[in-house]
């Protein structure tokens, strides 16, 4: 039996996030790079790599990320 | 009106205190001032509502009354002079962070360990602010066993009106003394004007921060005039003094306290002998009686300033008479009570010398 | 104005003595001061009071030239004699205290307040002879004063307890007008 | 249907906190505010920050706060909560605070049982000043007052108030915990939640002690401060049930 | 002479503290003063006999200081505000065993934990004593780099010489701020006066004391006027002022440590606008150098004492002056530092308002 | 031929005490007194006495003494000890001075592991300033802060520096004795000199406390006080060796 | 074998005496007794009951008297 | 009197840079002060520092109406670019700052130094990069005494790091004299 993968999406505030990288070392799906541009702050923030409608999306909306995030920059959007 | 009780200085304030509505006492033990924190524990404990905490240090014993005043409390701690040194951090705190208190200092001989008996070397102390920064402390100076009750139900008071820390200032004599003492009555806590600022959660209402943290400069410049326009508001309002024979005086010694009781006995021997002395006695040290006693400068020449210290409000004198006329000073440090006829000996001494019996 | 100076050992019931009489005299309508002495001197050391009575105001309530001395022990005795206001009375529990005074302008009264007490039964009330014979001779307050003092300041006191303070202060006190002086 | 499944809790206001990247206090600010909402005593609970790091953590926490000279937090606390005793009152304190300079009042607190819940950040260094030795430096750890590493002979081993604590009894609950990782999160959550518990219910003094990572002041990658706190810290702070009187 | 160096002045007191011959430092982290412990704990470690603590507190650290005292060491601690508050039970108790020790406060902004910005708010603190009892502090108030280090060498000589503590009043800003310093050589342990009082163990003398107890009322007013004169010798021995273009000036600004430094800036553009203005700089507080200023007062006659506080020098130049001279204050509490400019503007409309233009 | 076998040690001055009758403090001094001569360290010894009854003991010991404020002795003597680390230091404190207002630092200099020796005289009350309630009163006891007495939920029970002590690596050696009976004495002296031994061989920080009467406060008579540590006292702080680093 | 009990005496110093009697509650030999005179501070001192001349000496010079003194009131000789 | 603000982020050398260049223009003979920024503001943040270069007695060394700002960071530019003296100069980053000032009495000079930095193999003498542009620009000091300075503060420096630094010195010098300016 084959458990449907609940599909998740993060949204990650750039003005907050301050570059520490920890959600990129908790994602176990790899759903979360660093950014080419930086911020006000002068940090490059952490980016979620997929879109809300696109294709083969990893991100199950665990949380992982956002539980580490000591910014509260990401929130976690599941369906 | 209540009954005359004979009563010991230390059981005054503690009564007074709690007619005043006072329910929280921290206190660390250190003669000559433990009869206060022991009448409170037995106090408090038949009180509703009321707390005695023995704190393990007078640091706690200070930074509890912060907390309680912050939950909206009366709240007292007493102690005498090392353990008043160490509430120096919490008093400007309070003062910062415009949290009233009663601080009660039954001053001793000092410096150091010092001994136990009664002295007033903590003046600059009390006055000056022994803490650090921009900030003032209302300090009341009883002198008699009713003056004691009076003034403590006025220290809540002015803790409460002005938002800040009110020093009761004794020493070992007025806090181990007994006297004939009719109690005021007991205030209804229900009619106190209600605190806005108080932390008791946030039901209701957003969220309140009480802090004296202000990392801005110019915040913290505004923080600071703030405060001194209530410094000077309460210089404006609140200075009072006693004076005892002084129409006709030639002579005005300004004494405090138990000086001032002396003095007065002094003053009454040397009016004996022939000489027209009189007292002033600041009843507030801080905000010193100023206009008082430049007022009396239009008339007399001569003051003569008795401390149980090696001079120190003599600099207060000073400063409200900018000279205007000649400033004695006659003073013992150390624990050592001076009596009335050494007092109205060193009266006439100076008369004479000042040549201020001529007719005049 | 009068001081007075109630000095002893501690457990002799001294400061009670003077707070007692200072009650009661505050009841009789006098301006009163009481001042207990203290010190670091550790417990079972020596303990007195100062008591001011007065008609005006009382400026300074400490023992300086006292008029009269309460004196239950030597080293009271010591301590206070060379205080004394000249002409100053000396009243002295003579079973403890057996040495002459050394001032020769003071007075000196002696009382055998142990030996009146043992008679009454009770060591314990050395102290109400003592400050009867006090009452009697400074006729400073009443004896019936010191007794409503005592049920102010002791509550709940076992009304025989209270017969025998009052059977101490009277013996004290017959002991100076009856002129028993030694 | 996309549900919002995680996001800033109610009790932490909107403002960006300024704790260096990575930094473990404002991950531990978020899961105090978490805790405060679940348990549903945010209109009655009254914090106390520290000086230290935290100092501005007024500027986070939606509740009423009053701050606390520097290592007398617990003090502080005992006066608010003797006067409201149906509030929940707590302490924010760094390790600095609360195991050097608060040393007394901490211990004094807890031996009297005071009802309240202590929230020790032990980031083994003093943050805010700068990275000077704290009481919890571990033994060679450099620090800007131990430029050769902490000495056991000049500086002394590293104290563990906590276990000290655990020895009064007034002390109710006690655990130690950090957030260096999701697992470890979760576990100091479930700690402030019954640390929180055992002051509504009063029966004492409760403190968790949290292990946080200060890459900062360790002069570490965020990620490596996190694996610091595993390899090393907890060698000398075991992360525990220290005490525990509500079995 | 040695190289100038550019040096931060935290470090300035450090090196110079050591090349004193402080042996013994102890104190707490706080900012702005944390780069000095920072110094000393690298610098005692490579000192022989040289001893560095990071005590649990500033109560510790000071406590620790006092007992190294003891011990005969040149002694030294140093905090800021707060921290120094909690220092002032034991600065009372080394006034009273008259121990040497040297003290740094690098002010802040206050009261309560205020910010971190320089300040003078703990005038009163350190000038009066913050602590108990009759007992003075002397203070130092240096004004630049090259003076960290010379007061700092002179704070352990008058310690020693007059056994007393000794205060430095630095803010944060000359702590933080790096200039051109020449460091003083360090002095020769060995040629220091001895101390026939240290305690190190009686070895072949009588065992010696070191107490502030003086349960004995007479005896504690003999030390306390021991102490006493002391203090008149040393305010007739070290009172120290600076003056910068004050021959033909009409008006004198009073302002030391780095209100000073600013009002020279000040004067210097206030002089250039053609105002006859100078600076006199207090550099020692206590004691005031109140006979420079009373001297002073007989050509100027209008005086603007100018702080970083709401106005707490100004006290003794009142009473230095009892009313000699008029005394204006300008002064911006809470960690603003005024700039010269502001301070140009200050004195030119306090010129004016005096009419100090007018042909003289 | 007759010998005197017991008289006044040679570090003992000749002033009477000013302690009460039956007072502990005043037996502690002379074994003290006794072991620093029979260890031949008096004249490089320097004590540091406290505040409290023991406050004038530099009147009664003839070796170099200097004063501390209230609670700070383990910080002077930390500062004496450093400068002059061969001179033997003891500190001589009350169980107030030492419990609850100087908790801080005898925790951190322990913990630094300084090479002092405290005696720590626990007569389980403030008895200096008559008898108010200290952090070691007993559950229960009756103290003038404490008028109905000492009740765990307002004061807290009874604190264990001792055993808190023992936690910090610092400290080498620790016991618990009495003075209340010939064989508590003798032990007491024994423990004492072990104490001094550890000074002098550089082991680290040495700490003997010890149950004293305090007839006076107790208001008993003193050989009731002596009963009392045997059949109270001594449960809740019990008579042991509590850390040992020697062995 | 029987052990000759070596013969001991003390010496009370009365002025030093505060009258605790604890040397009396652990002296094993009843020597001391409490003198009837009271001393300079008001104690009735300890009073040692056997003279170095005496006949039937009990003190054995155990010195536990004055090991408990509190005030080193007491001095021990033996033989 | 000339001040000039040095500002950036943490990290990016700008302390050294103001102390490198207080050294050199102490050495030069100038009076001279340098006043790092300090905060409750935690690592990470900005970071800047004042230097005062004056041929006579320096008052105020705090950043009042500057001369100079060296501007490394977006933040650092919002915050100084509001208090400089009229007619100032901004020396900016042009890597990290890509706006142009608002104000319109102001000097910018803008330098790709991170590119110039790249060009010369490594991003870590960016700031020596600035500085000899400075340098160079405002001839406050020479890069000789910037390189002395360097010497002087850094013991045991690493000599190919030392060219490395002389490298962006010149690098940045020759920016400006070159006129590569756009
Ligand atoms: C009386 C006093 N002393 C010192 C300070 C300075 N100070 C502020 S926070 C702090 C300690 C910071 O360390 P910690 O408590 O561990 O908190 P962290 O910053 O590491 O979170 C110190 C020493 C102060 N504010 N008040
Ligand atoms: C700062 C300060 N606080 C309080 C005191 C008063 N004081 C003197 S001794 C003492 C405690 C006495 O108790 P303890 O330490 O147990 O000694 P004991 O007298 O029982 O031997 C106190 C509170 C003081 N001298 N200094
Ligand atoms: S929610 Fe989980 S899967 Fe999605 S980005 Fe965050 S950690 Fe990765
Ligand atoms: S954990 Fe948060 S702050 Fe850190 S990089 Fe990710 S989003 Fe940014
Ligand atoms: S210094 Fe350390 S504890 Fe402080 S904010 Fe930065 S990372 Fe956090
Ligand atoms: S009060 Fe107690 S401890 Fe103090 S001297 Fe008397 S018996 Fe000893
Ligand atoms: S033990 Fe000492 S003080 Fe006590 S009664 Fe005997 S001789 Fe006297
Ligand atoms: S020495 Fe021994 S036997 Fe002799 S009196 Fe003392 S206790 Fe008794
Ligand atoms: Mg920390
Ligand atoms: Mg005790």
């Amino acid at each position: 039996m084959t458990v449907k993968p609940k599909k998740g999406r993060i949204v990650i505030d750039s003005r907050l996030c301050k570059g520490c990288y920890l959600c990129i070392s908790v994602c176990p799906n790899k759903c979360i790079v660093i950014s080419e541009e930086s911020n006000e702050k002068g940090y490059h923030p952490a980016e979620f790599t997929e879109t809300k409608d696109g294709k083969d999306r990893a991100c199950t909306g665990c949380a992982l990320c956002a539980c580490i995030c000591p910014d509260i920059a990401i929130e976690v959007y599941r369906e | 009106m209540n009954k005359k009780l004979l009563m010991r200085g230390s059981q005054v304030i503690g009564e007074a205190a709690i007619r005043a509505g006072c329910r929280f006492y921290a206190g660390y033990p250190i003669t000559p001032q433990n009869e206060l924190p022991e009448f409170m524990s037995g106090a408090m404990a038949s009180l509703e509502g009321g707390t005695f905490i023995q704190a393990e240090s007078e640091i706690a014993a200070i930074n509890m009354v912060i907390g309680a005043s912050m939950a909206g409390a009366r709240a007292m701690t007493s102690s005498s002079s090392p353990g008043i040194s160490l509430k120096q951090e919490g008093i400007s705190f309070l003062a910062a962070l415009e949290l009233p208190a009663v601080i009660v200092n039954v001053m001793r001989g000092g410096p150091g360990l010092g001994n136990i008996a009664p002295s007033q070397g903590d003046y600059f102390q009390a006055t000056r602010g022994g803490g650090h920064g921009d900030y003032r402390t209302i300090v009341l100076a009883p002198a008699h066993g009713q003056e004691l009750a009076d003034l403590t139900e006025k220290a809540f008071e002015y803790a409460d009106r002005y938002r800040t820390p009110v020093m009761i200032l004794a020493d070992g004599m007025m806090g181990q003394m007994m006297e004939p003492v009719i109690l005021p009555d007991p205030v209804n806590l229900d009619t106190l004007p209600p605190k806005p600022w108080v932390l008791d959660g946030a039901q209701g209402r957003p969220s309140r921060i009480i802090r004296s943290l202000i990392l801005d400069t110019v915040g913290m410049e505004e923080h600071n005039w703030k405060l001194e326009r209530k410094y000077k508001m309460i210089s404006d309002e609140i200075p009072r003094a006693e004076t005892y024979m002084t129409e006709d005086a030639r002579l005005v010694v300004i004494a405090y306290g138990t000086a001032a009781r002396i003095a007065r006995g002094g003053i009454k021997r040397a009016r004996e002998m022939g000489l027209k002395v009189g007292l002033l006695r600041p009843v507030t040290l801080w905000p010193f009686p100023e206009r008082a006693i430049r007022e009396m400068s239009r008339l007399v020449k001569d003051f003569m300033v008795f401390e149980m210290n090696t001079g120190q409000m003599i600099d207060d004198v000073k400063l409200s008479l900018e000279g205007r006329s000649n400033v004695h000073f006659y003073g013992r440090p150390g624990g050592v009570v001076s009596t009335p006829d050494e007092l109205a000996k060193a009266i006439s001494s100076l008369y004479y010398r000042q040549n201020l019996k001529k007719e005049g | 104005m009068k001081k007075t100076v109630f000095a002893g050992f501690g457990g002799q019931g001294v400061l009670m003595m003077g707070y007692v009489f200072a009650v009661a005299a505050m009841r009789d309508g006098k301006e009163v001061t009481y001042l207990p002495a203290y010190g670091a001197e550790m417990r079972g050391g020596t303990a007195n009071c100062t008591v001011v009575v007065s008609d005006e105001e009382i400026f300074s309530p400490v023992a300086s030239s006292p008029d009269f001395a309460v004196i239950m022990s030597k080293p009271s005795l010591l301590k206070y004699e060379g205080i004394m206001r000249e002409g100053g009375v000396v009243l002295l529990n003579s079973n403890h205290v057996s040495r002459p005074l050394t001032r020769e302008d003071l007075n000196s009264i002696r009382i055998p307040a142990v030996e009146l007490a043992k008679e009454l039964g009770s060591e314990r009330v050395v102290n109400m002879i003592m400050l009867g014979a006090f009452a009697a001779y400074t006729k400073m307050t009443s004896l019936d004063s010191i007794m409503n003092g005592l049920s102010e300041i002791v509550k709940d006191i076992n009304p025989s307890v209270m017969k025998l303070n009052r059977k101490g202060l009277d013996r004290g006190a017959e002991y100076i007008l009856k002129g028993d002086l030694q | 249907m996309e549900k919002l499944v995680f996001t800033r809790p109610r009790y932490m206001k909107k403002a960006p906190f300024h704790y260096c990247p990575g930094c473990g206090h404002s991950i531990i600010h978020r899961l105090v505010a978490e805790v405060i909402d679940e348990l549903g005593i945010g209109d009655k609970t009254i914090g106390v920050p520290p000086a230290g790091c935290a100092v501005l953590a007024y500027d986070y926490f939606d509740v009423d706060m009053g701050e606390a000279p520097h290592g007398r937090a617990a003090a502080v606390a005992t006066g608010i909560k003797r006067i409201l005793p149906d509030k929940i009152v707590f302490t924010y304190q760094g390790d600095g605070d609360i195991a050097a300079i608060g040393t007394a009042e901490t211990i004094h607190s807890a031996n009297r049982g005071e009802n309240i819940t202590v929230i020790f950040v032990n980031n083994s260094c003093y943050g805010m000043t700068g990275g000077q030795m704290a009481p919890t430096t571990l033994l060679g750890q450099k620090s800007t007052t131990t430029p050769g590493g902490r000495n056991k002979d000049r500086d002394g081993a590293p104290i563990d108030l906590s276990q000290m604590l655990a020895l009064t009894q007034g002390a109710a609950y006690i655990e130690r915990t950090a957030v260096n990782s999701i697992k470890n999160i979760i576990k100091t959550k479930k700690a402030l939640t019954k640390a929180f518990k055992v002051q509504m219910a009063g029966i004492g003094f409760s403190l968790i002690e949290i292990l946080s990572p200060c890459p900062t002041n360790w002069k570490m990658s965020t990620v490596d401060a996190c694996r610091r706190i595993d390899e090393e810290v907890t060698q000398t702070f075991p992360l525990k049930v220290i005490k525990d009187e509500t079995a």
